[in-house]
């Protein structure tokens, strides 16, 4: 085959609209591109002159699968600027509901996104038809992360009672021991999961990047560190910045990154690279036993560090529910702001990567505000990865080259609505 | 809706349009509650959710604004293939938080925006789909109300115009027994916003933002004057009503100033 | 034979509805359509003129539907006409002959037949309200000698819409009532009056000592007709009238159709003119 | 009248005793305010309280309440009003009054079965007002700062004990059994009385004018233009009706299931207040003002309810006041007639 045109106009089960856009002539590879064709949506042209406390509102709807993460990273960059610091129960409410969040994407993607593709359907909904336990399974256990985000935030899709400088509504007692309860049971469930991943085969393809994700000394990162990479070397959050290094290519409404090299991954593969001495032993067993030891370069191996993220999360989460009880839970009133001017950066593990928040607040009114998000920062190094696939596999038929980079893509569970933010940013082009 | 019509088992479809997609991720998490649903319904597209596509469906379910000229052409295709056109959330009932950048000039935000490479992309001011399209109803909220949405199925599938509440939140949160915000200390636009969330921002105490729009008779002058005694600003005022509805506030005028190439 | 209403008491809840069955439909005009409705086993209806019932569609809803056929006329049966409007009158025109409803009632109050016997009667219907009317109209023609004249004003908005237009034909044929009718926009079929309903007073003469007038359409029609009877000396007693209002319960509680202090479904549907004229939300 | 004394120190024995055979709801405190809700210990609720959100009324009309289900062929209906025994503690004389009226409102003509039954299974615990329960009730002016029937039990706050008046059998079986009940003396009798006697002087009157004239003042109101002035402001928003003791105004719909074989007649709480309340098919709403139904509120309040139950339909328990973002109160209203009334009256006999 020396031409071949591929364009697959809005891939599916990926969050938001893209296109892959595949050129060989003459057994070249002339053009190989993810094409965000997402509406812009201009969040930070919008965020500008409203008041802070609605931030973390407004912002969480960039995406209604990382709402959460999205309200978590705004409300931080909000305390950064305004100098609040929240008490220790308000971090570990928001952790919960991180968790809730993590659990409800990874689970999301794994078995609704990715999982048919290995299982050889369409979707999700023969699936149920197919293999109504796996599917019932995957809505169980969605189920309890959902309302494990919404005993504490209301609902995962647009957090409530999330505010800066703490909540505006507590969760019983018994709600948290009820949580704790169905968390407890739902280890069956997650034995099942893992040995359902220990049997589905990962293309084997490796192309070895820069991984970068937030640390931290004595966790597993997901809200605030510092900045890490693989290649060596750590930034203070407020220099995001210089590690993202965003542009900005015509055939994208979403902006491309890179650090040390042309292009870096975020999200769960990364963070398991970088943290992989931070997750909960039975995480690390996990791993283990899937096969998943630091530095795996395999891309497709992306929904299998997301298992293994899944472990860490019900065990995490049922480490802090502990903690919550026994503590009790009081009534705690948002920390009021010291100050109404500022600047401030945010940072969250949201379940796609690094996210950052970037705000300057003056008199209360945003003046100025910057999202980067995971998607965007993968952008550049799904590109990378699918010029390295093609060629390797240019000896397939073209249903099997457009399955093969689908399924690439797809790996990275694109949110591609969150992507499609476009700043105010210099053009490298 | 011209004409009701029974549907045994009907061909659904889900588009999108500028939003989160978190209406669509809300629809599929009622399966978690709703599992019947795969038995009443159809799916033939939801591209968030599967690979599948049709062109051939009876119910279309729509979610996201309309922001650029380019999605009108989309729109009228869904329209002239589906008996009914139901708009899904928000962003496609009211234009919602999408409609923020219309308070703004539309060349100042997109001169911000894109500097000088304003032209690469195309987009003009965000408006609800029932500025393109005619629709036969609408499941407000952001996100729509995981009950709400299969009641809407249900009384789809039985052949009837769906009825969505049209009375203020305070009813449904007085029914919550909640304590008012105003007691406590702050603000809420729940007299003049339609009910049916279950008034669960005030439940979790937080104040309506207006999410599902005004109810049909809101007494305006009468609420800014009560937000105004509760501190705020002819501005604030303007701007709490502007989170969901700058596109009923504000109109589109920003259009009229701006060029949609 | 037990009826309806002693079966609807003794249920467990005074809301539950007792099936009964469609045996006929009618289709009268493009949106009203009449229903010929039995009772189960042995249940007799047992109804006065005027009357009306709460119909159910199980899964959808109830609303208030008057008795259209009469007392005089049920065997084991009876006749509600409904036009399609909303929700639950849609759903009803969607069934079929042998489909099943729900009925409570019969509730409220009727038309004062005990008052009108020996009278001149001038009936007044404006669209719909004939439909409740039809039952007053066949009791008066079933019992033709307790009554004194009969003169039906029926006002339509156009010729298709008029309703029961065979029967309508046999009255116009009866030399023992008079019948007149008028609508508002004829078309090439219609040789007959055109305009409002009030129009078809200028042929009626009657003894205000002895008539009795009872009128039954939309709110927009009974100020104007009120107005007329009055200036043809009618005392307001004799002037009855039927109301709609929202009806959730028939029994006096929900609410929704209180006219003042007045439960209309309980106290109601008719009044006299007398009783309600000082009752600002009647008319 | 028979009497008990238990000290103080028992409730929670009692509450305890109470728990085996019923299901004890009491006002428990939230941001600030109070709502009736289970409690499983004394600590939880507090007999001294100013109000609570929603009056006890929740007991017996619920917010929503199924009232049928049902399969659509319409072979099988089911009443499913089983109601747990329930022993509300608390209740003020006020909200006792309001039930008094519901009683009435709910067992005449057809009875109400749901209702019904809910009522004869709970257990009434009332407790005397000491003082005005918030700013803005006026209870005493309105005749219900007593409590003579309706009640189950009554407790009287004697300092170190609780007095209980024994108004019912379901009442006295509420003691059974219980160790720490003692007979009267004379010496609590007369604590009871000073008691008694010592609160009214605690209470203003806050109408202008007696609650007798109530009715006939509305009546002569009725083409107010102060209606009006109260539509302006009116947000339509209805807590007024929600929040209040003796509004029972209801909305019933079906709800069907998602498989389309069966179905519920729910009943829920409505309101006059909203616009579609009077709304008949074809468009014709027969209270368009809001204005119009403002009026219709407080006609019910201080007139109809009293002609059609004779009591009068505002307990004077002031939640609609402290509801209303706007302050549309009772007391402005009736006293803002009532002075508007008597300028008309004056100015008719200076014109004469
Ligand atoms: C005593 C009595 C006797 C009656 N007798 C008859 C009779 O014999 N025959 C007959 O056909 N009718 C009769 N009616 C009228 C009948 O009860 C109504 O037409 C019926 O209740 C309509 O119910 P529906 O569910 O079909 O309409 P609904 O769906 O309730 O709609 C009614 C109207 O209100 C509007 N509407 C409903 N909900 C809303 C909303 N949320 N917002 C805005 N508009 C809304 C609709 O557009 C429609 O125009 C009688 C009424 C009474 C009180
Ligand atoms: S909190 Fe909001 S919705 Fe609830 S009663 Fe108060 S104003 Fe109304
Ligand atoms: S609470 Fe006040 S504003 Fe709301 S409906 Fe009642 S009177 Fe009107
Ligand atoms: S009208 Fe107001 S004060 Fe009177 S009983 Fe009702 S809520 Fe209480």
């Amino acid at each position: 085959m020396t031409d071949m045109k591929i364009n697959v106009h809005h891939i599916t089960r990926v969050e938001g609209h893209g296109n892959i856009v595949v050129n060989v002539v003459n057994g070249e590879l002339e053009q190989c591109d993810l094409a965000i064709v997402e509406t812009p949506r201009f969040f930070e042209a919008m965020l500008k002159g409203r008041h802070y406390s609605e931030a973390s509102h407004i912002t969480s709807r960039i995406c209604g699968i990382c709402a959460t993460g999205h309200a978590t990273a705004s409300l931080r960059a909000t305390e950064n600027a305004l100098g609040v610091v929240p008490t220790k129960q308000t971090e570990l409410l928001r952790k919960l509901a991180f968790f809730g969040e993590i659990l409800d994407s990874h689970i999301l993607h794994v078995y609704m996104l990715v999982a048919p593709d290995f299982l050889g359907v369409g979707s999700v909904i023969p699936l149920a038809k197919q293999e109504p336990e796996i599917v019932m399974r995957a809505l169980r256990m969605k189920k309890l992360s959902g309302d494990l985000c919404a005993i504490i935030a209301g609902r995962h899709t647009h957090p409530i009672a999330m505010t800066v400088g703490g909540f505006t509504h507590y969760p019983t007692k018994e709600e948290l021991l009820d949580i704790r309860k169905r968390f407890e049971a739902v280890r069956v469930d997650l034995k099942e999961t893992v040995d359902l991943f220990e049997s589905l085969d990962l293309p084997a393809f490796t192309r070895e990047t820069e991984y970068i994700a937030l640390r931290k000394p004595d966790e597993y990162a997901f809200i605030d560190g510092e900045i890490a990479s693989s290649d060596g070397g750590t930034w203070p959050l407020e220099d995001y910045l210089s590690v993202t290094n965003e542009y900005l290519v015509p055939h994208s409404s979403a902006k491309h990154a890179k650090n040390k090299r042309n292009s870096y991954m975020v999200g769960a593969l990364a963070r398991i690279n970088v943290n992989f001495d931070k997750l909960h032993p039975h995480a690390k067993s996990v791993a283990e036993q899937l096969g998943l030891a630091p530095v795996v370069t395999n891309p497709y191996a992306i929904s299998v560090a997301q298992v293994v993220e899944i472990v860490h999360a019900v065990e995490e989460s049922l480490n802090i529910l502990d903690e919550l009880v026994g503590n009790c839970l009081k009534w705690e009133e948002p920390v009021k702001p010291k100050r109404l001017s500022g600047e401030g950066v945010g940072a969250a593990e949201v379940p796609r990567g690094t996210l950052f928040h970037h705000y300057t607040i003056e008199d209360g009114v945003i003046q100025k505000a910057n999202c980067v998000i995971p998607t965007g920062q993968n952008l550049a190094n799904i590109e990378a990865d699918m010029r390295e696939l093609v060629p390797t596999i240019l000896d397939k038929s073209q249903a099997e080259i457009t399955q093969s980079l689908e399924m690439l893509v797809r790996a990275y569970d694109p949110c591609i609505s969150c992507s499609a933010h476009l700043l105010n940013v210099e053009f490298v082009r | 809706m011209a004409q009701y019509e029974r549907y045994i088992r009907p061909k659904v479809a889900f588009f999108d349009f500028t939003s989160c997609e978190g209406c669509q991720l809300t629809v599929l998490d009622s399966l978690q509650t709703s599992p019947e649903l795969l038995d009443m319904i159809e799916i033939v597209e939801f591209r968030e959710a599967m690979s599948e596509r049709s062109n051939e469906y009876q119910i279309a379910f729509v979610e996201g604004s309309c922001t650029r000229p380019a999605d009108e052409e989309r729109l009228k295709t869904i329209r002239s293939t589906a008996s009914l056109v139901i708009a899904l959330g928000a962003c496609a009932h009211l234009g919602g938080i999408n409609a923020i950048k219309n308070l703004r000039p539309l060349p100042e935000v997109r001169a911000d925006v894109y500097g000088d490479k304003a032209d690469w992309y195309d987009t003009y001011a965000a408006r609800p789909i029932s500025a393109v399209i005619d629709i036969d109803g609408f499941i407000p909220g952001c996100p729509i109300d995981r009950d709400e949405f299969i009641r809407v199925v249900k009384m789809l599938l039985q052949g009837r115009q769906p009825i969505i509440p049209d009375h203020p939140l305070c009813i449904e949160c007085k029914l919550k027994e909640n304590v008012c915000l105003y007691l406590r200390g702050k603000i809420c636009l729940g007299p003049i916003v339609r009910a049916g969330c279950g008034a669960i921002c005030p439940t979790y105490g937080d104040g309506c933002e207006g999410c599902r729009g005004l109810i049909t008779n809101p007494n305006l002058d009468s609420m800014k004057m009560v937000l105004e005694e509760h501190g705020l600003s002819f501005e604030e005022v303007e701007q709490k009503l502007s989170m969901f509805m700058a596109y009923q506030t504000a109109g589109i005028k920003s259009e009229a100033e701006g060029a949609t190439s | 034979m037990k009826t309806l209403t002693e079966v609807v008491t003794k249920s467990p809840s005074i809301y539950q509805p007792v099936p009964a069955r469609i045996v006929s439909i009618e289709e009268l005009t493009e949106t009203e359509k009449l229903f010929t409705v039995a009772l189960p086993g042995g249940l007799s209806l047992h109804h006065s003129p005027g009357q009306f019932l709460q119909i159910s569609v199980l899964g959808i809803g109830e609303a208030p539907i008057s008795i259209s056929s009469s007392p005089s006329r049920s065997y084991g049966t009876f006749e509600l006409c409904v036009r399609r409007v909303g929700d639950l009158t849609t759903a009803l025109h969607n069934l079929k002959r042998g489909d099943i409803i729900g009925v409570r009632g019969p509730f409220g109050r009727g038309f004062p037949v005990g008052r009108l016997r020996g009278k001149d009667l001038i009936f007044v219907a404006g669209g719909l309200g004939l439909a409740p009317l039809r039952s007053l109209i066949y009791e008066v023609l079933d019992q033709r000698g307790n009554y004194g004249q009969l003169s039906v004003l029926y006002g339509s908005r156009c010729p298709s819409d008029l309703l029961f237009k065979d029967e309508l034909a046999e009255w116009e044929k009866r030399d023992d009532m008079t019948l007149s009718i008028t609508v508002d926009h004829p078309d090439e079929t219609w040789f007959g009056e055109v305009g409002l309903v009030l129009n078809l007073f200028d042929d009626i003469y009657p003894n205000p000592r002895n008539a009795v007038a009872v009128v039954v359409g939309p709110p927009v029609m009974y100020p104007s007709v009120i107005e007329r009877l009055l200036s043809l000396q009618i005392p307001e007693g004799s002037i009855w009238l039927s109301f709609e209002r929202r009806m959730k319960c028939g029994v006096g509680r929900c609410g929704h159709c209180q006219l003042n202090h007045i439960y209309t479904c309980r106290e109601g549907p008719s009044f006299s003119y007398s009783e309600i004229k000082d009752l600002e939300e009647a008319l | 009248m028979s009497y008990k004394i238990m000290p103080k120190s028992a409730l929670n024995d009692w509450v305890q005793h109470l728990r085996q055979k019923f299901t004890i709801v009491a006002p428990k405190p939230k941001h600030g305010q109070f709502v009736f809700g289970e409690v499983t210990d004394a600590s939880e609720f507090a007999l001294d309280y100013p109000s609570t959100v929603l009056p006890p009324k929740k007991y017996l009309v619920p917010t929503q309440e199924e009232l049928l289900s049902y399969s659509l062929d319409g072979s099988h209906f089911e009443m499913r009003t089983e109601p747990v025994p329930t022993v509300v503690l608390g209740v003020h004389t006020c909200d006792l009054h309001g039930i008094k009226l519901l009683d009435r409102i709910f067992s005449q003509g057809y009875t109400d079965t749901h209702y019904k039954t809910r009522r004869n299974s709970l257990y009434l615990v009332s407790y005397e007002c000491f003082e005005p329960c918030t700013e803005h009730s006026f209870c005493r002016s309105m005749g219900t700062l007593s409590a003579t029937d309706t009640f189950d039990l009554h407790i009287i706050n004697l300092g170190e004990d609780f007095a209980f008046e024994i108004g019912t059998q379901k009442g006295e079986s509420l003691l059974e059994g219980f160790q720490s009940i003692f007979n009267v003396t004379e010496v609590d009798i007369e604590r009871i009385n000073t008691v008694h006697q010592e609160k009214w002087q605690r209470f203003p009157y806050r109408l202008d004018f007696d609650v007798t004239e109530l009715a006939e003042l509305l009546t002569n109101s009725y083409t107010s233009t102060y209606w009006d002035e109260l539509g302006d402001i009116c947000l339509g928003c209805g807590m007024c009706t929600q929040v209040c003791p003796t509004c029972y105004c209801f909305d019933i719909h079906d709800e069907v299931d998602l498989t389309l074989d069966g179905g519920h007649r729910v009943r829920t709480w409505d309101s006059c207040q909203i616009r579609m309340f009077a709304t008949v098919a074809g468009g014709h709403n027969f209270r368009a003002e809001q204005a119009a139904r403002q009026r219709h509120r407080f006609m019910r309040k201080g007139k109809y309810q009293e002609d059609a139950y004779g009591l009068v339909g505002c307990t004077g328990c002031g939640r609609c006041a402290q509801a209303c973002l706007v302050d549309i109160t009772p007391v402005k209203t009736f006293n803002e007639l009532y002075k508007r009334r008597n300028n008309i009256a004056e100015k008719e006999t200076e014109a004469k």
